[in-house]
């Protein structure tokens, strides 16, 4: 799919919980093609204190109504200036980013997010259940106060929590959710997204399991589609860019 | 009509605007934005005599109107460069410039001789100024006699435009625009990127894996518009310009201050068709202020 | 309770937190907008043997995330300083700290003989790195052999507390550190302005009257910080470090790096009220992270 | 007058003509007292491309609305972005700078101004009135596109227009006008604010005809309250601060 720099028109901006949002986007022309796991890049208007785009994952799509979704979390000065956005605005993407996850021959799929990392889970999800493939969603939040829509997710399949104090689903991280000790059998694939920590522990214990596992890496990028080199991660193939070659790899291939 | 031809050693430039190396891959990442055939070189990324991994990540810090970054080099060699990267760009319309980057002064001859082989390659820049690597690099970029040395061994061996790029983390640019005009120069590039730290507070650790790291971006314009400035008034060579060029106005200053042609790096990542735009602006700014000729403004800052 | 205390030299200040000289004027510029007295120290406007009137307009420039400025030094000298100045602001509870600038060895000494007499001047900052005149200044400060002489010089006339400034528009600062170090500095501070040029593409001169000028603010901070990280190894004597400083997390950045106290510039001309936000800043990021001693950020970077 | 940093909030951002704009500020608190000639320094927010704050005189001031009125006119990226000013914006502003224009034992003035230069003369004029001072204004513009809300001037003296096109008043510059031919009898005070040939050219003709004259000088300021040392003029007395000792001069100390 060509790449494309191209000016969206903001029509919803909703808080979802203290830190996170979602902007709504919606295109004059049809939409490229996404995938899931892939991103864009946005510029960031009207502040002085942002230099470069700012890489966000495409969290749902509609063709036909020509939106994107995305949801992001307020970390700094990108993510404070882009909570801002008001309907009208726009908001200019490079898009679409990235490679995406694969799910060739799969039946039964785990999708395991942490925090804001559950963004490019749910557009995997639909995207699963179209394709007959049963999605179970694993999603660890900080508390009951940091939570996103789990409506949504509930669309394309079973969801499970997990949150740090418990105060809602079950209490600890998504490693510690009694399904992941009653074995996982059943799942041929597991995604992760989230915290780097939780994804080396979910790469681990996919591999022990001998289940096949995709991640999706984070890292500080200055172009985002392959020019800078500046966002490699380390791979068994060497040092790899995450914008190009990622977001998403296969976890035997990473060396954390 | 604007003649917008410049020329760079024995070279012929079809205009002034190209793309800084590190920042424009081989032109190809650039495709799908914009037509890569209309600039008037490409740089191409640093190349090394054998492969290089780089540095650890993280590589890149935002900074006020600026970044850092410590790639470090990565790339795959020259020998991949001639036999996997060329074929693909070697018929681009533009110049394809390489990057030539090296630990001593063999690895530089080495690179630049494979490559003075290459029939589409008409020029290379000698990167003495990269500070991102542990050996090397800037080290001939900051060191008279060592610049002098490097540039006049490469010189043997690349019979075509050399161009060398200086390293603007020197006391007297001047002085380096001289020492390599002596031993052979065709022209200089200037500026690569001025030695930072970004630290993170929270974490008190430096936010790059090597510390130190490369400044870009508007940030150094002033910086590098001055250097230009100096070396223009130091030597007779032609004199390629860059350093936080934005847009056509910032490419304009820099002719002013003494660039026969500009690069443009930073900007590629925030404006992937920048450059188009950049040379689109250079030539209706002639236009309106009745240039018919784009090397009038060279140098042509009233002091 | 946090210690905000620190030491240069001989001197307690009560706080980290200074302001630079030539943005803070004497002082009391300010005092409509915040009470003076709680800052560590005040680098009153350079100083110089006699009255100089300056660069002609314009004297500055804007650039992205930074500003240059070519003032030149204006100020009506050291004689009229004692009689006129000083007897305002001697009183004030931060200790007051003149910048003595000038073109010669003789005038320098000459200048810190004077202040060497008034009892409420219990430090001098040597400016070696103004880059806005035309004889001396950064002369001085980019070349090694006369940055000792002048600081070995001022040191037999001066008895109090010495801090030297350095010019960032050097090859090797650790170099200059360690040479002002051994020739009697108690304290060096860093960085002064670099060298840089702003050009009007519509008039196609550039705009200042002196064509370059020293480039501060935002913009400079990544090589402010590295520079002060740099001298923090080379050298015993305290750190005090500028460069971009805008609010309490830069000035914790520049503790990180090495510098024991800092000085804030540009930042004043923006809100002439943040020297002490970031002075409130700094104990509270003390107090959140469980510092009792602000002198435990000084250097502790995890590198 | 003790200077202050004070927040304000725009109540209304009306276009004067293609390149002027008029901003009116309101104050939560009383305001400080200003003075004919004086300005504030404006935070200029939302925009990567402005450090410094921006110069701007007072236009006009109502000190039981509290509010406060700025004659802008977009010329680079500051004021570019301080015209998309909205009602409800802040503003942030140090105030009041500089010194003012003074009138003491006069009776007849004469005020000059080009372009926004007229600016700090709708303020002087009011003030003059009050003062039992007859005001008379001479302004200059490019042309009818080019001009200001005459009515406000009207208000308190007698209005003469010159554009440089002749499309309303008399035809050149204010120097051409023909009441300046006819000798300037009567008036013991000039005061003048525009461009600087303008106002060299006024100063000269006040000198020529023996009337004491005052200007009011731009420069590029950093601070705008005497601390940097940027932007000086040079007069008999030296070089001085346009924003302390200025911006108002008397023309016979200005070096030009
Ligand atoms: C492929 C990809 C997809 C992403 N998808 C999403 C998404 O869907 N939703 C979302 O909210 N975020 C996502 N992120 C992360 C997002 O890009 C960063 O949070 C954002 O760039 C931070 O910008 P800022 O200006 O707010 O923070 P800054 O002010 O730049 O930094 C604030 C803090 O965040 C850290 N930080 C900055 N950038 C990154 C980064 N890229 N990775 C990790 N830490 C960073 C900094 O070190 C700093 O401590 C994604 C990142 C990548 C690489
Ligand atoms: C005391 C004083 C009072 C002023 N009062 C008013 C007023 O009431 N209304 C009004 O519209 N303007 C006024 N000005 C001028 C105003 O400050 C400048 O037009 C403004 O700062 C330009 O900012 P900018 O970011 O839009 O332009 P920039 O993008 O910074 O520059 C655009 C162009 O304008 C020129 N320029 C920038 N600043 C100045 C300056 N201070 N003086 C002259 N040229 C400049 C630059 O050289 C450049 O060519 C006043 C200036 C001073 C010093
Ligand atoms: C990510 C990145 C990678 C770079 N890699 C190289 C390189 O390989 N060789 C080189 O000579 N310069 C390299 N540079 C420096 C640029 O070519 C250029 O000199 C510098 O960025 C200043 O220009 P700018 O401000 O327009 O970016 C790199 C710069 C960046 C930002
Ligand atoms: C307008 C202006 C005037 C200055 N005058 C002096 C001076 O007289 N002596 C001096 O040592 N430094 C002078 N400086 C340099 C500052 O003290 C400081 O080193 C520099 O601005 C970097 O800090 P900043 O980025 O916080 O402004 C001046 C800087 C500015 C902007
Ligand atoms: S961000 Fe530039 S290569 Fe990945
Ligand atoms: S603008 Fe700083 S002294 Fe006038």
């Amino acid at each position: 799919m060509k790449k494309r720099v191209q000016d969206f028109t903001i029509i919803d901006n909703r808080q979802v919980n203290t830190e996170y949002y979602v902007l709504e986007l919606q295109s004059d022309i049809a939409l490229a093609d996404l995938k899931a796991g892939q991103f864009a890049e946005l510029r960031v208007d009207g502040t002085s204190e942002v230099l470069l785009r700012r890489p966000i994952s495409f969290y749902d799509v509609d063709y036909k109504k020509q939106t994107i979704s995305l949801l992001i979390q307020e970390v700094g000065k990108g993510t404070r200036q882009l909570a801002k956005a008001k309907p009208g605005d726009k908001l200019n993407m490079i898009y679409p980013l990235g490679n995406s996850f694969s799910f060739d021959g799969i039946k039964k799929a785990l999708l395991i997010g942490g925090g804001v990392g559950v963004a490019p889970l749910l557009l995997l999800g639909k995207i699963l259940k179209y394709n007959d493939i049963e999605p179970t969603f694993l999603l660890g939040f900080r508390n009951k106060d940091y939570l996103v829509d789990i409506l949504s997710f509930e669309k394309y399949g079973n969801v499970l929590l997990t949150t740090d104090d418990g105060s809602i689903g079950e209490k600890g991280t998504v490693l510690d959710h009694s399904m992941v000790e009653s074995g996982l059998s059943g799942f041929d694939k597991i995604y992760t997204c989230g915290p780097q920590v939780m994804m080396k522990a979910v790469a681990k214990l996919a591999e022990e399991k001998g289940i096949d596992c995709e991640a999706s890496l984070e890292n500080t990028m200055a172009c985002g589609f392959g020019a800078c080199l500046c966002c490699v991660q380390q791979t068994i193939h060497g040092n790899l860019r995450v914008c190009v070659e990622g977001p998403v790899f296969d976890t035997n291939e990473i060396i954390w | 009509m604007v003649n917008l031809a410049v020329q760079i050693g024995d070279l012929k430039f079809k205009n002034p605007v190209s793309t800084a190396s590190g920042c424009f891959g081989y032109g190809y990442e650039y495709s799908d934005f914009m037509d890569v055939n209309r600039l008037g070189a490409i740089f191409v990324k640093g190349t090394t005599g054998s492969n290089r991994d780089g540095n650890p990540y993280p590589r890149m810090a935002e900074t006020p109107a600026g970044m850092l970054n410590s790639v470090g080099l990565q790339n795959k060699g020259v020998d991949h460069f001639i036999s996997e990267i060329y074929p693909i760009i070697k018929d681009y319309d533009s110049h394809i410039i390489v990057n030539v980057s090296g630990s001593t002064i063999e690895e530089y001859v080495e690179v630049s001789e494979k490559l003075n082989e290459l029939d589409k390659i008409p020029a290379i820049e000698l990167n003495i100024s990269c500070p991102n690597v542990k050996e090397g690099g800037m080290v001939f970029g900051t060191h008279c006699p060592s610049a002098i040395e490097v540039t006049r061994s490469v010189r043997k061996a690349f019979t075509k435009t050399l161009i060398v790029k200086l390293s603007p983390n020197v006391t007297s640019i001047h002085e380096f625009a001289m020492a390599v005009e002596g031993a052979g120069a065709d022209s200089i590039s200037l500026i690569n990127t001025l030695l930072g730290i970004a630290i993170n507070s929270k974490t008190r650790k430096p936010v790059l894996s090597t510390v130190t790291g490369g400044l870009s971006g508007p940030a150094i314009k002033p910086v590098a518009l001055r250097m230009v400035w100096q070396a223009y008034h130091a030597v007779k060579i032609p004199i390629i310009g860059l350093g936080g060029i934005m847009n056509a106005t910032d490419a304009i200053e820099f002719m002013l201050a003494g660039a026969r042609a500009i690069q443009i790096g930073t900007a590629n990542f925030i404006d992937p068709a920048v450059s188009i735009k950049v040379l689109e602006g250079i030539e209706g700014y002639c236009r309106e202020n009745g240039f018919s000729d784009v090397n009038d403004l060279v140098g042509a800052l009233e002091t």
